[in-house]
């Protein structure tokens, strides 16, 4: 499936990009599968994306839980704990 | 109801005026004002990056607005949240929340700030003599925003 | 420290500013505008007349953001009530508080503006087509002072 | 002893006077004391300071309960529960 990925702040600099569009294997059905997915490429991925690293993930510009479904499109960011105000 | 998000600083008074003006009904209005502060201190001039995530940003204070609407009685309210390059003393946000009591008004202001500060996507970079560095999240606006409860 | 006691209008941002422009410590600022509310609902304007104790009420208030100021961390704060006759929609009282971070701003904010509700010497009467009379005082007044314990 | 005494809204009006300076007699030593001796001139005056009836009074510009003490010279402002803000 095609997801959509942006990243932002600390992590759009550690991951050298800001957004990527890439084609997922079949397996990756939910966020947490594709966090997996993406701790593969080791090196920074694998280590900024470590269970236990503080980072927040969004899809579809709501702010979800690990177990959340993806789909076909969807926008999927990730980020650091935010810091406005 | 209005939301922005923008490089340009505001008009706090034209703002509050916004909310009661037109609305007799309205017998109080809470604001906040947030600030860029010189942590530095004096030793030389920092300023501060604002990055945010165009389009969640608008939908996650709008659903924290919502949210406010639900618990207090909000006759009206303004959130405005500036990104790009602020120095200390330039305003960052302002929260502005018209009602009828000052009680709901207080307390949906401040319900606003809590919650944007843990859940609307910006982020700040800090640029001091020493160099750059990302500010981090701190862990006693996690405790602000969850004495709200759910 | 301002507190003051007018007949004029008074100018929200120009007071705020005030707050933060000279010191960059300050990164947040809690304030609050108290508006004269059309109670009779369209129903033939009413007019609202405010009179005060020359002395004791500055007395009074600055006596109350002094009380603030030994609980929270205060940078500076303006209390400005008008007197005199009042329309609706009218600005009455602001209250603005200055100050590191935004709880100690809000709570002292809010604690300023309950004690002043229930401790400061104002009173208002009101007149509508129906004639005039003295505005009652508020028991939830009371127990919105009485919550701060002492 | 000579006090001031300031009236206040609804107070200054059903009184119809702001204010005035009697001499008290030597009896009158505390703010309860004042006030029973107010009350002696009946009418509005007992009807408006009976004990029970909601009003405020000031000594010099403070609030203060009706054992406070008066000296000679002291503002003392009686007036409803106050309704600004």
């Amino acid at each position: 499936m095609k997801v959509r990925l942006l990243y932002f702040a600390r992590l759009r600099e550690v991951f050298a990009t800001a957004q990527e569009t890439p084609e997922t294997p079949a397996n990756v059905q939910t966020l947490a599968d594709l966090l997996d997915w993406l701790r593969q490429r080791g090196g920074v991925w694998a280590e900024e994306l470590a269970v236990g690293r503080a980072y927040r993930v969004a899809v579809n510009q709501d702010l979800v839980e690990r177990d959340a479904a993806l789909h076909e499109n969807d926008e999927v960011a990730i980020f650091p704990p935010v810091t406005g105000g | 109801m209005k939301i922005a998000v923008q490089t340009e600083a505001f008009d706090l008074n034209a703002e509050v005026v916004a909310l009661y003006q037109a609305n007799p009904k309205v017998g109080a209005v809470a604001s906040f004002l947030g600030l860029v502060r010189d942590i530095n201190e004096g030793q030389g001039v920092s300023t501060l990056s604002l990055e945010h995530y165009p389009g969640m940003t608008e939908k996650a204070l709008a659903q924290i607005v919502e949210d406010a609407r639900q618990r207090w009685e909000v006759l009206d309210a303004s959130v405005i949240h500036r990104v790009g390059a602020l120095r200390p003393t330039d305003p960052i946000v302002l929260v502005a929340v018209a009602s009828v009591h000052r009680g709901d008004a207080f307390a949906a202001c401040e319900f606003i700030m809590d919650y944007l500060k843990t859940r609307a996507p910006f982020w700040k970079k800090e640029a001091t003599p020493e160099g750059e560095h990302w500010v981090d999240a701190r862990e006693s606006d996690d405790h602000a925003a969850a004495r709200w409860g759910r």
